[in-house]
């Protein structure tokens, strides 16, 4: 009955996944990643999961990206003041 | 399959398609923008989903991404304001447009629900939503430029 | 008293989180001891439930006992295996802790509780996954265990080796911990359960084995395996348990590997083993194989290395090999054997690793080629750990000797050659570092490979570097020698254990392991070769020393991730293929 | 194809994480590609308890037996996961940050203390 | 190993395991089907318990024990943390630099902080009731905190973060789980039952005896470990660095 908005949710969530891994990058990867997380939550309210749709929100929004990017940001001011010595 | 879930069929398809394909491709600027109004574009959905399947307590999910959306997009305002502050993105006819959606959209379902306890739930989302991404799409145009990065 | 069954994992737990609680105020000398008793509790615990669990015990968590059969809850099954590996895990994590007393120089400031805790969260883990009766629950503590390990692993952040090696055990780990929970939903979309006798069930009453039997034993296993250490899902391992702090290598190499093993034994028994899972023609096939491989590879990598806990680790690899192929092949003997063998290698393997500690806190290194000769002065050590050394090879009659002996005959010919050379290699390997660090003798070893990993310029464990050894540091690996000793000695042991593993497993026949005249025999062959093996090496290096042929083996330990994640995915395929042919016909 | 295609999703998301970890150049992107794994998890488990013209089970604006409703259990297992899950990236990121203090570098083609 | 060889071998594992997983698919029930036997009998439990989110019973009530061991993991994540990322001998702290942050931002995030702290209480608080409950709320009340590092600076954050608090509160917070566990123990029946609580009105806030217990404890300790682990992480980012000279 609502299987053009399960489909629909699916493909997007597919496709996030592939950029995820696809993007290289750390900090653009963590952007695509706050996107699938959000994506994530989507497909899961389509799922009839609010509870798991709101737990993907939680932590996918807001948390992992800001983990991921604090730890970008440390290995990279590692790397630049390690450039600076040289 | 309702009018609303159809509306948020067709919302889901055109523009999370477009948000992904913005965050996965181009410059960064156009990327945390994508990434801003994916956000401001999956609330409203979730709301209309939350209509279409007669399931009030849906809206919970809308308020929390109503909340944390912005959070996330000024997380990545704030620790990539160095690489962001020589070309800020500025994407405003977007912005402006996925706003007066959500604002449509939350005004519509007000109207549907008529006075009461969800009415105050679904306007507060709508007010999160609506300054939650103006606040960070001017964020990430440069809110947090000129700043030292502590 | 099945009531109490929960309590091996509350108890730990709460230990855990009251030595947080503690907070910054706890001062160290407060929180070994807690740890420590806390540990010693539910080590007594488990024993006392371990002697009552004939028959085995049964609890249901929450009350939900099940109401005309079904049940909504979760089921914890103590029968003698479980309970067992329960016991032995929370005895060796009670050893490692006492052999830690006051051992670490710096515990992270203001966090004396932090290493007690992690490692009464470890225990925590182990109990819960021994005893679970529900294959999510399984799942739950396994990842539970995991987790411990990757931050117990890379305890010693200073050290590079350390990071690098706790990071490639967390990640592909946790990514055969996903394939599992993959299986776990396939099983739960077959058979709509997730208690693992009722799975069992579910897939026997579908009629016989399909593709989707298949993929979710080949997940389940892929998870248990890469645990397990099974190759090619095992070139974690090396890397990981050589940096270890010494009290965890304790623990990671005498108990958690060997829970991989456990649960392929569980998980196969239970749920794969009726009509409707895995014929069992199949199941032998791919387990003995891949047991073969890991046993050989294990121990011509462990005969080549140089880095001591790196050599044990790859010993660890070669004797999981052999329990893969106790399991594998399946009959009420050769699991009885290889209880045995994992009980009496607990042992033997977690001195061998506190003796190793005691070198590197003594002398700053645990190279072989650079320790040579000058650990003369510590004979006590020295006797342990050629103790312990004859111990691996299976001598008589400790508790690894009864276990091979038995197993070896229930496997029967051509396999049996396997467990022989693969416990004489890895015992002649340890035999030789004996020969070198602790006498001297034969020439000075050369350095000959650029390829491979040092264990010079470690850093030792110990604030300073030991002047006297502690009497806990060799007391522990003293009393884990005894241990394994009785296992084989104490003639009432063995009876227990082929008793408690024959009432849990399918076959219902009881049997009675015991020392045969051929099982003894085969021990003192494994023994005689081992030390021949190590003769010869200390006194002519050269034929015993780097060989071409051992090079590509030796690149494919390459510590890149990518590698040993492509390594995990090939390894699944391998099973899949492996298990194929029942599928077909 | 409908009655497959969310199962051949879970797959296909698995796979592209196991890809992305093998060709990773970068030890953060790898631990993001794992995390990509795990949503493959998740993405399995709902769409196994999936019914029909169902609804959630939960029961404080419907009334019971009123409509059909989902699978609860596998919605359970993969609430809990979903916060764990962030928690362990959580554990291989410090990881990463220390790998990065101690070794220089986070391409893993660059790491060499362990081998042979 | 050399990249090609890794391609390889990727290649082939990958396309062995991709092959059997399609080849499983269709042996799975249709997506959408009917037939969930576990599913059903929880939520006959659940109503019988006066739980309105079956869910939620089964997180706190039917499976209880699962969650105990995600405790645990969680728990365990958190000390490992700590513990991995904490000051080494050769770190020193540098003090944070104060951030001029824009006045609407800073503005925006004073306002919606406490909105989204009250909110995170809500989630968890309604976890027996509605969608949501101690994992998700814990988790926005948490992340909600860090608005104060978005809106103003590192310092201001740890003005109001005192973290050894945060870490005995996590710590509290499990113990507090497994007592209510005893106390099924003691009571006479079996770990984790409830033998305390009456099971209240359907769809009350009191509803669902231990279940909003256990939710409150899942609550706070998820709180607690995610303001730990972000601290953690910030202190990397923001305050820790390698000692010059060394």
């Amino acid at each position: 009955m609502d299987d053009p908005l399960i489909v629909v949710a699916l493909l997007l969530v597919a496709a996030c996944a592939t950029a995820a891994v696809a993007v290289r990058d750390p900090e653009r990867q963590a952007l695509v990643l706050a996107v699938l997380g959000t994506a994530l939550a989507v497909l899961f309210t389509v799922l009839q999961a609010p509870d798991v749709g709101l737990s993907q929100l939680a932590v996918g929004s807001a948390l992992t990206p800001l983990l991921l990017m604090l730890s970008v940001r440390k290995v990279r001011r590692r790397e630049r003041g390690k450039g600076r010595t040289r | 399959m309702n009018g609303w879930t159809a509306t948020a069929t067709a919302v889901l398809a055109l523009g999370g398609g477009a948000t992904v394909w913005g965050v996965a491709t181009g410059p960064l600027g156009r990327r945390v923008v994508a990434q801003n109004l994916s956000t401001s574009l999956a609330c409203p959905v979730l709301l209309l989903l939350a209509q279409g399947y007669g399931r009030p307590s849906y809206v919970d999910l809308a308020l929390v991404l109503a909340l944390l959306g912005p959070v996330g997009t000024l997380v990545f305002a704030r620790l990539l304001a160095e690489d962001l502050e020589g070309d800020p993105p500025g994407a405003r006819a977007a912005t402006y447009a996925v706003a007066v959606f959500g604002a449509t959209v939350v005004i519509v379902l007000c109207a549907v629900a008529g006075p009461g306890r969800a009415m105050v739930k679904l306007l507060v989302t709508g007010a999160l939503l609506v300054a939650g991404n103006l606040v960070a799409s001017r964020a990430l145009a440069g809110g947090f430029s000129g700043s030292r990065h502590g | 008293m099945n009531h109490l069954l929960p309590l091996l994992v509350a108890a730990p737990l709460l230990g855990a989180a009251l030595l947080v609680a503690g907070g910054r105020r706890l001062p160290r000398a407060v929180a070994e001891p807690v740890g420590c008793v806390v540990s010693a509790g539910t080590a007594a615990l488990a024993i006392v439930l371990l002697l009552n669990s004939s028959p085995p015990l049964v609890e249901w968590v929450g009350g939900w006992a099940p109401k005309d059969g079904e049940s909504v809850g979760i089921v914890l099954v103590g029968d003698g295996p479980g309970l067992g590996m329960a016991a032995l895990a929370s005895l060796l994590t009670l050893a490692a802790l006492v052999y830690s007393w006051r051992y670490f120089d710096e515990p992270p400031r203001r966090h004396a509780g932090s290493f007690p805790a992690l490692m009464l969260l470890f225990q925590t883990g182990m109990c819960g996954f021994a005893v679970a009766g529900d294959l999510f629950d399984a799942f739950v503590f396994f990842e539970l265990m995991s987790v411990v390990a990757y931050a117990l692993t890379g305890h010693r952040v200073e050290e590079a080796k350390a990071v690098q090696g706790a990071l490639t055990f967390g990640v592909v780990n946790s990514l055969g911990a996903y394939a599992m929970l993959l299986g776990i939903a396939l099983l739960y979309a077959r058979t709509g359960e997730l208690a693992m006798v009722k799975i069992g069930r579910g897939l026997d009453a579908h009629g016989g084995p399909d593709a989707l039997t298949l993929a979710a034993f080949v997940l389940v296993l892929t998870g248990l395996l890469v645990k397990a250490a099974a190759v090619p899902f095992h070139f974690w391992l090396p890397d990981a348990h050589a940096v270890a702090p010494t009290p965890v290598c304790m623990l990671l190499s005498g108990v958690l590997v060997e829970m991989g093993a456990y649960g392929v034994w569980r998980v196969y028994g239970t749920v794969f083993d009726g009509p409707g899972g895995i014929p069992a023609a199949d199941v032998e096939r791919a387990l003995v194989v891949l047991g073969v491989l890991t046993g050989l590879v294990g121990a011509v990598m462990c005969w080549y290395q140089r880095h001591i806990k790196r050599l044990l680790a790859y010993s660890t690899v070669a004797h999981m090999g052999l329990f893969v192929i106790g399991i594998g092949s399946l009959t009420p003997e050769a699991d009885d054997g290889t209880a045995l063998y994992i009980l009496g290698h607990a042992g033997v393997k977690a001195a061998l690793f506190a003796c190793t500690g005691i070198l590197l806190d003594r002398y700053g290194s645990v190279d072989e080629h650079a320790l040579y000769g000058r650990a003369r002065s510590l004979r006590g050590v020295a006797v342990l750990f050629v103790l312990g050394a004859l111990g691996l090879a299976g001598l008589p009659p400790f508790g690894t000797g009864l276990g091979k002996a038995v197993t070896e005959e229930a496997v029967g010919g051509p396999l049996s050659v396997v467990f022989v050379v693969v416990s004489a290699v890895t015992a002649g390997a340890v035999l030789r570092v004996a020969a070198h660090v602790f006498l001297g003798a034969g020439p000075e070893p050369r350095d000959v490979s650029a390829y491979e990993t040092t264990g010079i310029r470690e850093e030792p464990e110990t604030r300073h570097r030991l002047s006297r050894v502690p009497d806990t540091m060799t007391v522990v690996p003293a009393l884990l020698l005894a241990g394994s000793l009785a296992v084989g000695a104490v003639p009432g042991v063995a009876r227990l254990v082929g008793h408690a593993v024959s009432e849990a497993g399918s076959g219902g026949a009881f049997t009675s392991p015991h020392w045969t005249p051929a099982g003894v025999l085969l021990g003192l062959l494994s023994t005689v070769l081992a030390l021949g093996l190590a003769a010869l090496a200390v006194s002519r290096p050269e034929p015993f020393g780097e060989q071409p042929w051992t090079e590509p083996l030796r690149r494919l330990q390459s510590g890149h991730i990518g590698d040993y994640v492509a390594w995990t995915l090939a390894g699944a395929t391998l099973l899949g293929a492996l298990a194929l042919p029942g599928i077909l016909s | 194809m409908m009655s497959v295609l969310p199962y051949l999703v879970a797959v296909w998301i698995f796979l592209t994480g196991c890809y992305g970890i093998v060709t990773s150049r970068n030890l953060i992107h790898a631990v993001g590609c794992l995390a990509v794994c795990q949503s493959a998890t998740y993405v399995l488990l709902l769409a196994v308890g999936y019914r029909d013209g169902g609804t959630a089970p939960v029961f404080s604006d419907v009334e019971p037996g009123s409509r059909p409703v989902v699978d609860p259990v596998v919605q359970a297992l993969a609430l809990t996961d979903v916060v764990v899950g962030a928690t362990v990236t959580a554990l291989l990121l410090a990881l990463v940050i220390q790998v990065s203090k101690r070794h220089g570098t986070v391409d893993p083609d660059e790491l060499s203390e362990l081998r042979g | 190993m050399t990249r090609r060889v890794r391609r390889w071998v990727l290649a082939v594992g990958g396309a062995g395991l991709a092959a059997l997983l399609v080849a499983a698919c269709p042996a799975l029930p249709p997506f959408g089907g009917a037939t969930h036997p576990y599913g059903d009998r929880v939520v006959h439990e659940s109503l019988a318990r006066q739980t309105a989110n079956t869910i939620a019973s089964v997180n706190f009530d039917q499976r209880a024990f699962d969650t105990l061991g995600e405790l645990g993991i969680l728990f365990a994540s958190v000390i490992g943390t700590v513990v991995l990322l904490r000051q080494t001998r050769d770190e020193r702290r540098a003090a944070p630099e104060p951030a001029a942050v824009s006045l609407p931002v800073r503005r925006y995030a004073l306002i919606v902080l406490p909105v989204a702290l009250l909110t995170g209480l809500y989630v968890v608080a309604h976890g027996q009731l509605s969608p949501g409950g101690g994992f998700q709320g814990g988790v926005v009340a948490a992340t909600a905190l860090h608005l104060l590092y978005l809106g103003a600076d590192y310092r201001a954050l740890e003005n109001v973060r005192p973290i050894g608090l945060y870490e005995v509160g996590d710590a509290l917070a499990a113990s507090g789980y497994l007592v209510t566990g005893f106390a099924g123990l003691l009571g006479g029946t079996a770990f984790l039952a409830n033998t305390l609580l009456p099971y209240g009105t359907f769809n009350t806030l009191a509803s669902g005896g231990t279940v909003p217990l256990l939710n409150a404890a899942i609550g706070m300790e998820v709180a607690c470990a995610v303001v730990v682990l972000l601290a953690r992480f910030l202190d990397q980012a923001v305050e820790i660095e390698k000692e010059s000279g060394s």
